[in-house]
């Protein structure tokens, strides 16, 4: 089957839907998920199901594993920064977006920050579903030009003289920061670790920061 | 395509609005949406650079004042009406007037986990050496085809280094419009001050990774 | 300012709208938007280049999804408000909490035809040669402030020749924001296939009309 | 006075401005006149005026004098593209925006068509008050870069071998097209030849028609 795909009938047909679909958009997508039902084109258990990996099994857990593992294990994170999609092979995770991973280290002397300015790429696989500020014009327009700025409204200042790396995901390279390991961690496991780093220090937008002292 | 979609760079954008998200809901319409452009069978197939290109021809008002999920919702009814799979009428009301011939079955839950474990994968076989090397200095050109393609106006006549070169991938100018065709794929970095004016820090960088033909020697 | 007014070349907008408009007429709204611009006591005096940048930092979305008059609204709500000279309060009210001092008498009907007759004139004495003359070829910096700006993204990064030279002119990028500055203003003459991927004509031009500091020898 | 002329903090206020205010205009412009008469800083009588000149007095009937004064004046035309605020001092328009008028000649060979791509600049003084489509975000937007399409959108097809210029009122300059003469037309007073000029032919999107035979 051949789909046309051309660029000035799409525009021409987005302009007409817009014009004639109602503006509420739980009521455009209960009718867009029975219309398909109807239609033979899709299973309302099959968007549950996907609902529920994402909620229970794909997550920014997969990417704080990646992170403890590498702060923990030289030899590891030699192979993850050298070719991360082979290094993270055995750790159960899905491909989906991210069969060209690539990690970038923050040192004391530079920052990696992470983006899409053209869409909302982002490494589903080890971090999960976006949150909503990473898909947000404000974030996509202003951090390749201003990341400190940004990085301020976040609580994050950054001293002049590190340098600072954004990452534009515009091909189907995902990219995910290693953060700094926090200092007095020295005792902790693998697994303690990983329950200290958080989603946005793997963006780039936050630093892992060493827990208060558990009681 | 020079749309509202790229907006690297672009100024009037307030302060990032950092409240938390809702968590993925089953019954929430957002959830929803998600699921469904997962789940259902895409016309001539699954094509990321196709439904990428749907979407930036999106209304630019509309895309600017629509949500991340709603975004979706415009870009999976504008791919079905495209291929003449489904109607406004049908749109509107939710109910089949039709079955569109040729397609195939719905994915069933099960058809999940080979989902999830194969992926996406823009990968090709090399068809020879890349004609850039790690360091070469090179130009992002003043490409902007009415159609699809993934280089940022921003980056469009800057100068920036080669950083890592990625092999051979599917290059979405052409495959979004349904052929086939690979480039080798670089990751080039660009000094800040040299994209934007007001940038005073001297070793700040942007990196974008970038198809050949999207290149020049500099 | 890289904002979504600066639209030259920009993709994705349909056919235009032939529609003949509305005249003018007393009771609407439009026409009374557009007769209080002309008419009420601007803080700091008239500053068009201000105006326009105002209007230019109107939210991305606002800007698209509103009406020519009404974007004029917000601008001079904005201009107000920025002054100090009305709240938030008092615009949806309508009601004055409180009166600007300083604030000069409102314009009479009959200082109508004096403001017709004189115009606006950002023509300023010549303080020394032009840079460039006339075939000169130049070309259009990256030049993108946080601010007032009128040179064009699509131009920014290409090479044109001069095609006339207007004198010295108030600079917007300046002026817009309360200081006085002039330059030897030009128009400059670019090849259509220069500046877009998609033009086959061979001959066919773009002019605009771009300060000196906006240009550089190529 | 000094006024606080700072890029951020108008985006920010206009951010506020725009949660705050009530989303019909015509509500919000009534309420605008309101509170600047109530201020003393507004005389709704002087609105009315300006509505009145730009209704009665100032339209495209101005520049419809230009044109025909150049068509059957060869000394006038010549004062015209030199300089055309001079050429047109006499003849009784407003200043306005025009202070920097240029004329653009269209030939058998060249076509001129005149847009702002920044905002919607228009030589006021001499065409009034610009028409809706030329304030449109489409026009804007495409006819620098595809002219040919929409001069097609308003129904002039132009051979590939004419050249098309286009005029970006990006300045305080303002651009004005002088369309060619039409053929069947030697006998036409001054006054009969400015009433066949039509806006459209003077902004560029029009060619001038020879009228039907006149019974």
């Amino acid at each position: 089957m051949t789909i046309p795909r051309d660029t000035k009938r799409v525009i021409a047909l987005q302009e007409e839907l817009h014009s004639h679909l109602p503006s509420d958009p739980a009521l455009r997508v209960k009718a867009l998920e029975s219309l398909l039902v109807e239609k033979g084109l899709l299973s309302s258990a099959t968007v549950d199901r996907w609902i529920e990996v994402f909620r229970d099994e794909v997550g920014p857990k997969n990417g704080a594993r990646i992170v403890a593992r590498a702060w923990t294990n030289p030899i590891f994170k030699q192979r993850l920064m050298i070719n991360a999609i082979e290094a993270i092979a055995g750790m159960g995770f899905p491909r989906l977006e991210a069969n060209n991973l690539v990690v970038v280290e923050n040192t004391p002397r530079r920052h990696n920050i992470v983006v899409c300015t053209l869409c909302s790429c982002y490494p589903w696989a080890v971090l999960g579903i976006p949150p909503t500020w990473y898909k947000s014009f404000e974030y996509r327009a202003r951090v390749v030009r201003d990341p400190r700025g940004v990085l301020k409204e976040f609580g994050l200042e950054l001293d002049d003289d590190v340098e600072v790396r954004v990452w534009d995901s515009t091909a189907e390279t995902r990219y995910m920061v290693l953060p700094e390991r926090p200092p007095r961690t020295e005792g902790f496991s693998e697994e303690e670790l990983a329950a200290i780093v958080s989603r946005d220090a793997m963006v780039g937008v936050a630093k892992v920061i060493t827990p208060e002292r558990r009681s | 395509m020079d749309g509202v979609h790229d907006m690297g760079g672009m100024q009037g954008f307030g302060p990032v609005d950092l409240s938390p998200g809702q968590p993925l809901l089953k019954t929430d319409w957002r959830a929803r949406m998600f699921g469904i452009e997962l789940s259902y069978v895409q016309p001539g197939g699954f094509n990321l650079d196709w439904m990428r290109h749907v979407m930036e021809c999106m209304p630019p008002s509309a895309y600017l004042s629509s949500g991340y999920f709603d975004r979706w919702y415009w870009r999976d009814a504008a791919i079905l009406a495209n291929a003449g799979w489904v109607g406004i009428d049908e749109l509107t009301s939710g109910k089949a007037a039709f079955r569109p011939a040729e397609a195939g079955d719905a994915p069933p839950p099960d058809a999940v986990p080979a989902i999830l474990s194969h992926g996406v994968d823009s990968r090709r076989p090399s068809k020879g050496l890349p004609a850039f090397r790690l360091g070469d200095r090179v130009r992002a050109k003043f490409h902007s085809p009415l159609g699809a393609t993934r280089l940022p106006r921003y980056l469009r006549g800057h100068v920036g280094a080669v950083e890592a070169y990625h092999g051979w991938h599917r290059l979405p100018d052409v495959s979004a419009h349904g052929d086939e065709q690979a480039e080798p794929l670089y990751c080039v970095g660009f000094l800040a001050r040299d994209l934007w004016d007001d940038v005073t820090s001297p070793r700040d960088m942007v990196f974008a990774d970038l198809w050949e033909s999207y290149l020049e020697p500099a």
